[in-house]
């Protein structure tokens, strides 16, 4: 995938934990340059993350290991900053420069 | 009054003296923990170091649930066990070894598999769960069982080089007030699907992974038994700082833990909220089938 | 060629099993595990839980040090002795414990106080050195010891309810570049005034503080022994990654556990840099009286 | 104290961990409105910090136990923004508004 960053792209870092990395290169900690515009001409926000990156940066056949129904599956856990999503707005929160969000998917070994 | 001027005995002063001189806990705290009854379901990873650090502190009672027999494959990071244990009962084995770290808890034995028909009465007898176990379905029943008793719950689990750790309930209620601790459907209100569900026997985890995780669900017990009100005041100065937090481990990842802020309770939970409707009864008569509700896959393991 | 074909007992593949499933172990990782040679100063509260899981995860041989014997007032934090061994030589109960858990490890057991004099030819045997001591002499010269015999060094410490971790001298050497692992000396080039000097035996400390701590040595100690550049690879995509650090943990605060960037190397370090002036000779020899260089408490306890 | 802030304050948060919160009140969080402008005019730098945490903020009259030959003692690391401040220009650094100055005594226990 292409991370050239332009004018107009959001340089995020996105990671996943959890076991979510082996579906992405099984690289934890990506550095994207997210479009600031989403497809549909909405400001890039998380909902358009999670397409984003389930398009340009899984390589992982299995999309509904991570998305279904449209959004993070069930048992996944979205972290902007830290917090969880739902603190900040969810899906429709808007992507900053820097912002650090983090899927963690959760563990049931014991 | 001999009991009142020494609520310790001697050998009691001389085991638990190098945290009873700490002012997070002192004589008073002691006495707090020795009067607590903590239960502990599953005896793997997890359970192993919790049981052996909250006997070592010197809790009252310790209850110990697990159905299974100690094999090769749990050496690595169940430390309660040795070889000659192995095809022993769990329970049985670990209580021998803290017998012999501490005699003067007492310790419960359930060596049977934990069910919602059960859980509800066994937590009732105890101050304070920790949900050691390894499968959805245990900790989805063990969460609604924890909030209809009322008892806080520790929750972690650990895989491959991950981990996680929560404390729920706490403190416990089912009002949906904010100042309430929220519980495990708060946070994960529908299951993984069962594709993604992952054993430590499929997955494997690293002996210190686990450990550490086990090791911490002691300390959070400690701080839930003896609350140290004076300690907590004068750490938490913003409001964050009450937010319900997640604490994740990865034993690869630079920082390794990190502490993320929950949303907590749900106004909707159908277990903890003012709008809740799992009952007792749903519980105990099957009416909430935990394993059709997490995918049908019926077995669980404990790790 | 069965040797070759089989390069694990069937008894080895039962017990490493879970963690050999792992990518970050495997097959590979594990003969790197059986070829290894860790050597624990100290089996104190530290000690213990880094012998437990690195007797678990299968290292070839595990050195022992202390001259101390078990009391009950070490019980609560120090998880391999038990209330039997009250009275008894901790090299001697951590051993027995240990070869119950493990008896695919070699243990070694040095019954005495190690000293400047006795340290580098100690280290020569070793692979990597674990300090779980408890006073600032021993910090020191274990760290000088480490330096001079090339091996790194895992240090943690543990006192109430905060516990401190660094990975030292890793990877070893005296040449003063950037890239190689920095020491004790770098991080504190003078030791602390003797009055700020608190042992767990006077401060006390809380059981699962330590405990982690400890857990966490054995994890750093498998990291070292089993490489995983692909793994660390995929991690580590910003230089500040490779920055040293130090790991914090405190019990009672929000967020417990920190990671902080270290300085690392000090060109001008008398230890470990291109301008080091610490010789063996000067260790064995005594020309570096450490315990002055310290304040001139003599005396050091193990936790 | 007074940490009420004034125009030209700067607002800090300053940790004490490893025993020494025992000297600052038992607490081990402050929050400091530290003057912008040090005592001879030099901007507010972390020299300046430790001076003024010695003279206004700490209660134990051991200052040694803080302070020797007017730095922190040997055995205190600073961590300025979870960063050694010897990365950062050490006592010479300038505190910048919402910095985060941790002093961690070390730990000998084991
Ligand atoms: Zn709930
Ligand atoms: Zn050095």
């Amino acid at each position: 995938m292409s991370t050239e960053p332009s004018k107009a792209d959001v340089p995020i870092v996105v990671e996943f934990t959890g076991g979510l990395e082996l579906l992405f290169s099984n690289q934890r900690k990506h550095r994207l340059s997210l479009p600031s515009i989403g497809e549909k001409g909405q400001p890039a926000n998380t909902a358009f993350l999670v397409r984003y990156l389930c398009e340009n940066v899984m390589e992982d056949k299995r999309k509904e290991m991570f998305v279904i129904d449209g959004t993070v599956r069930p048992g996944i856990l979205v972290l902007i900053n830290d917090a969880d999503w739902e603190l900040e707005g969810g899906d429709q929160y808007e992507l900053k420069k820097n912002d650090n969000i983090i899927f963690v998917s959760t563990l049931h070994g014991g | 009054q001999g009991e009142s001027t020494r609520p310790l005995s001697q050998s009691e002063y001389q085991k638990y003296g190098r945290q009873m001189i700490m002012p997070e806990i002192g004589l008073d705290g002691q006495l707090k923990l020795k009067k607590a009854k903590v239960l502990i379901v599953g005896l793997g990873g997890l359970g192993c170091p919790a049981a052996a650090y909250l006997a070592g502190a010197g809790v009252g009672a310790l209850g110990l649930v697990d159905d299974d027999t100690v094999s090769h494959s749990n050496l690595h990071r169940q430390i309660l066990y040795v070889e000659g244990g192995v095809g022993l009962s769990k329970v049985g084995r670990a209580i021998h070894m803290l017998r012999h770290m501490n005699s003067s808890v007492r310790y419960v034995g359930y060596d049977y598999r934990l069910t919602p028909e059960k859980a509800v009465d066994l937590f009732r007898d105890y101050d304070l769960i920790l949900d050691c176990t390894d499968h959805p379905t245990s900790r989805y029943f063990i969460s609604d069982a924890a909030v209809l008793t009322g008892k806080p719950l520790i929750h972690a689990s650990a895989l491959r080089t991950e981990g996680l750790l929560m404390v729920l309930n706490n403190p416990p209620s089912r009002h949906g007030n904010n100042d309430e601790g929220h519980c495990y459907r708060c946070v994960y209100p529908k299951p993984s699907p069962p594709a993604s569900v992952v054993t430590c026997g499929e997955g494997g985890v690293l002996g210190p992974v686990v450990g550490v995780m086990g090791t911490l669900m002691a300390m959070e017990a400690i701080k839930i038994l003896v609350p140290t009100t004076q300690q907590a005041d004068a750490q938490v100065t913003s409001p964050d700082d009450h937010q319900p937090w997640l604490i994740t481990y990865s034993a690869y990842s630079i920082p390794s833990f990190r502490a993320h802020r929950l949303k907590g309770k749900r106004k909707d939970c159908v277990a903890c909220s003012g709008a809740a409707t799992i009952t007792r009864e749903s519980l105990e008569f099957g009416s909430l089938d935990y394993v059709a509700f997490c995918g049908g896959r019926v077995t669980y393991d404990v790790l």
